[in-house]
């Protein structure tokens, strides 16, 4: 079991025969992933990488089946790309492309919600089920199959904490970078939402960082709310001054909101274990799964 | 990207909404020269930050004399660490009542919102506290923008509902200019009420997405130079930094790992002094630059390198460490954390060369930090780092 | 019974202060049409023929609860008011202007769709629930209560129809005057499924003319499919040159579509029957519910 | 609102659309000049109807002196009831594939719709009903219009996927052009590929919703004395008429009325001269100035009123023709219907004025068509219409 992706998933990739998606196409490949096709507008009807390219997604998805779409093209077609996969009727959207402007994704998120598909990202380093399939960028060969759900909207902040309980011996189900974005597709309540549901995921790390309040609204609206699973928290970003924004276009306090105490703060309160560092958030997560695995 | 006032306000006269008359003077001449064409003006300088009028930056003179002796005030201040080159001498208005009019983006709903304010002249956010039922808010769809009967509801909302033929294509005008230039935040404020019933944008600020800056390629805001001279330095190599206020300079890959490498830092009882994220797949000369600018810095007093290789691989980083230290003649005490891929291959290039790795974070943190207050090693010279260097 | 309107409907009025929407406030009232408010900008707090004037349909409806609105604002600004209406939460919205700009209304019939309000009209003459209210400007002493339903395209050949069937004794259920524009709201389909669900009318004259092919939708879709009620079909416009507008924005005949003789095929191919006069609609009308009446 | 080819074309280039360099002429000197400035030209009558080719409007001119033969031959020529005023003179294309975009209302649909075809230069309905693939259709979200991705389906789609890069940008601002003028119509046929890879839209057609007119008080299309004087008169009357070929001249109040008044007159064996709707609540004044309209018409024979009195008020329309009648001397049959409001008030005024009012449609059509083919009243002098008479 896992959320959102498995090793059934039909992956599509939009910009396959780009630097990027050729270069990440084939990671996931290696990984197991099973890639059915890529679109590439002007290249329908070739092959790269051993599967079928179109022209469209929805001629793609026509052919292929695809249920999930993994973008990899530039900023300025990455919003449309989005909304391409969400028309076509792709139920998850995994969007790796940085840099797209805001009023872009206000609307392409918009569309996404109208069509009922899912998206993850945009700037985020993708999802990945343990043993089973990879979209995105994560590196293959730090996850480990195991009992714990991941959700973070850090990137290389994420590896660390994987390759860390991976480390520890303890696996994970799914892992999914949720990006670092102001406007996002699907935030920490939604994803933990589904790990709730996930009969596997014995417990969630979640990775946040200051900027919004996203954390705060997961922290109340699901931890707090009969979450029934242990969730490990961490912050990064305690002691980021107002007002500079930390290389993510999200991580930034603006006056008193979006801090890392009022997020932490939230957390404790909805009943969750908050860490300082990843070491600790791997020690309490071995620790609490040897507790799960007692009872 | 953010705007002076004036540039602010041409903007938006473009787009239709009323400013009023002004003239930009780069001497106290140019000022006594606007004052006689435009009668009483108020004289403003022109630094792209908030508070100018309690640091004294904006004044009001009655003639040209005394525009020009006010210019000669103004010109040359140094307003929160901008110095002050121009002043925006504009026709005084005679203001009844000052409203709010402004566009920001709401990330919590994911959306763009309209924010009308019977109450202006002061931060939004203190009416929001003080006076929250003065604050209307409209958020558009996305794709259909504010429709008029929304438009209207916003004004009546507000209280304002009199004003309803005069405000309601003001904010529409607003929506469209910040659509036009990928604006994440407008505001016009104080939005005045003058004396002959009109409304006139008396102040305004403008900030430009940057991810859409491939779509305004012609759109130049407020000089950069006037900034920070390391965060400008850092933008000419295309580094992605902040300057903060400590000692320990940390380079990473990865806004969330740099973050969390300040935090560790602060931890182990040091302070950064800076964030500066090298981002995935570096390679060796990224590394390089990055090194080069933080020994620029005169505040830092040891270096904190810390990697995760998903994309990025251990021996591209430490082939950049190596030569980038070799070349500085870097005397600072440098401390490497480096794990993920090509890991092994970093660690023995960078032991070869005399530094060695750290594989904790944590303990990496600790040491840089224990290294920087024990001042540099014994054989540092004088000259120990690379020119030039940039005061705060 | 009923459909749309009956003497609960608790009506709003946009542009009740303006000539003509007073005007013909004062002839739903004569008629006994329960009015609950009016909408004009700028003048909310004041009262007009004895009802409440509003700012907003907003406000009016949080302060009546209305469920329908009567649409009298001119052509430049009335797409706008049935957005306002349909975005309020009123569930039947009669928009009497005509004139609107046809971009305007596209715009403006998806965004009532998405509302899940309906719309009837523009350019229309609005309906009559006969002996209960009226919504619109149908003349109040032609209407008689009856068991015939009237949908119609015309206006004045719709108030000959009902006067016709009032005074050979043929009562009605409800009149509604779906309107001449290219781009409408309710069409003959929609009207038709209410007609067939409401048990009070037991026969239905359908009024078309020239110009689409909405006559031919409702034939093949809906009276040709089990409608299980008698339809009296007359089109206007057999002799109409192709290529003329004649007068409704609607009526014109393009190429060899939307004439007269494909409306009548497809009405008598489903089982309508099919009139050459005002006359005869009102004579066979007469016939069949005598025959309904005995049965 | 329909344009001649030059003004579309104008329109084009102004919206970002390639067009053809071209000149308009008045003059076979004019025309020459044309050439000389251009090198070979096309030279193309400017009236507001298709088929201009197949009636001589478009011919080819190599050479000044050619073009001045060839304009002296089109100016002047009658199309389809238009008299050639202006030619167009444009640079000669050298056109390897003719191709079709346009954008048009679907009622049906309740929506706009592009419409992309690899065979343009021929009606897109023939198109579709010979080799329909050949078309395909993009209905766009109202309020989104066409977005990227759909418009590269569209283009995929009717198999024109190696034209992608050109076609995507033309589709958009064909779309944005009829958003900007509410077009209800607009076409690009043919839209030829050159022979230097190129696409231009070598002729064009655009119609404007009169609705939106107030939008667009500064759009103005072909000249409309071109048009039917008759109609054209009309329309300075502010009344809903169409000329139609037939001798009874028919007023009514309502478009269906009226259209079902010509069924009705058709019935009884006569057949219509026009349609006249003077709509609902007209005065004593409209019915008057229809009725002087209608006289203009020597085509008319006998005049037939058909009212429903809802808004409109009998004794005002009995008015109305009592006046009129007695002004313009009418010597015609005239055979009035009237029904409804005040019915009884006007009915009593016509029989007061020697009048006779019908309560029945169908005999009132039957009744004039019998007056009019027996011909004016015996008392009838040579001068029994207004002046001026318009021949069609």
């Amino acid at each position: 079991m896992s959320i959102l992706l498995s090793g059934k998933s039909r992956v599509l990739i939009q910009g396959l025969t780009g630097r990027e998606g050729s270069f990440h196409t084939e990671a996931m490949k290696a990984y197991g992933t099973n890639i059915v096709g890529g679109v590439s507008p002007g290249k329908g009807g070739s092959t790269s990488l051993g599967v079928p390219v179109f022209d469209t997604v929805a001629d793609a998805r026509r052919a292929t089946d695809a249920d999930v779409s993994g973008i990899f093209v530039p900023a300025p077609f990455a919003a449309d790309a989005i909304m391409e996969a969400a028309a076509a009727g792709l139920e998850l959207i995994v969007c790796i492309t940085e840099g797209i402007p805001l009023h872009d994704m206000v609307r392409a998120r918009a569309f996404v919600a109208e069509c009922g598909a899912r998206l993850i990202g945009p700037n985020c380093p993708g999802l990945v089920t343990a043993g089973q399939a990879k979209v995105g960028i994560i590196p293959n060969h730090i996850n480990r199959e195991g009992p714990i759900g991941i959700v973070s909207r850090s990137g290389t902040l994420t590896y660390e904490v994987i390759q860390g309980l991976s480390q520890a011996g303890v696996g994970q189900t799914t892992s999914v970078g949720i990006g670092g974005d102001p406007i996002l597709g699907l935030s920490f309540k939604e994803i933990l939402a589904l790990f709730k549901d996930d009969s596997a995921t014995r417990a969630v790390v979640l990775i946040g960082e200051i900027g919004g309040s996203d954390e705060e609204a997961a922290a109340e609206e699901v931890i707090g709310r009969g979450f029934g699973k242990p969730v490990i928290g961490f912050i990064s970003g305690r002691t980021a001054p107002e007002g500079k924004r930390m290389g993510h276009a999200g991580a930034i306090i603006s006056g008193n909101k979006g801090t890392a105490q009022s997020k932490l703060d939230s957390l404790r309160k909805a009943g969750a274990r908050v860490c300082e560092t990843i070491e600790e958030v791997v020690d309490a997560t071995r620790d609490l799964v040897g507790v799960a695995q007692a009872s | 990207m953010r705007f002076l006032e004036y540039q602010v306000k041409e903007r938006f006269r473009t787009a239709g909404i009323p400013v009023p008359d002004g003239r930009l003077a780069r001497t106290p001449d140019e000022a006594a020269l606007a004052a006689g064409a435009l009668g009483p003006i108020a004289v403003k300088a022109q630094v792209p930050v908030g508070g100018r009028g309690k640091a004294g930056g904006i004044k009001l003179a009655r003639s040209p004399v005394d525009a020009k002796r006010v210019a000669q005030e103004i010109l040359g201040m140094t307003i929160k660490g901008f110095r002050v080159q121009e002043v925006w001498c504009e026709t005084a208005q005679e203001i009844t009542r000052e409203l709010y009019l402004g566009l920001t983006l709401d990330r919590d709903l994911r959306n763009v919102v309209l924010i009308l304010s019977a109450q202006g002249g002061i931060e939004i956010e203190e009416v929001a506290q003080a006076n929250p039922q003065a604050i209307a808010r409209l958020y558009p769809d996305p794709w259909r923008g504010p429709l008029p009967f929304e438009v209207r509801e916003l004004v009546f909302r507000a209280g304002l509902g009199p004003l309803q033929a005069q405000l309601a294509p003001l904010v529409i005008k607003l929506y469209t200019m910040a659509r036009n230039f990928d604006a994440t935040t407008i505001e016009i404020n104080p939005l005045a009420l003058t004396r002959d019933g009109g409304l006139v944008a008396a102040d305004g600020k403008l900030e430009v997405d940057e991810n859409a800056a491939f779509r305004h390629k012609d759109l130049h805001g407020a000089d950069e130079t006037a900034e920070d001279p390391l965060e400008a330095e850092a933008r000419r190599r295309r580094l992605t930094y902040v300057r903060l206020d400590g000692s320990i300079g940390v380079i990473g890959n990865g806004a969330g790992l740099v973050m969390n490498t300040l935090d560790l830092v602060q931890r182990e009882g040091g302070r950064a002094a800076n964030f500066l994220d090298i981002g995935g797949g570096a390679k060796a000369e990224v590394v390089h630059s990055a090194l080069e600018l933080l020994v620029m810095d005169p505040h830092v007093k040891g270096i904190l390198i810390n990697i995760f290789g998903g994309i990025t691989r251990g021996d591209e980083v430490a082939k950049g460490i190596i030569d980038a230290s070799r070349d500085l003649g870097l005397k600072l005490p440098l401390v490497v954390r480096m794990t993920g891929t090509r890991e092994e291959e970093g660690r023995q290039l960078l032991r070869e060369a005399g530094i060695t790795p750290e594989a904790s974070a944590t303990v990496a943190a600790r040491r840089v930090v224990e290294l920087a207050a024990a001042g540099p090693p014994a054989d540092a010279g004088g000259a120990a780092r690379a020119k030039p260097a940039f005061e705060a």
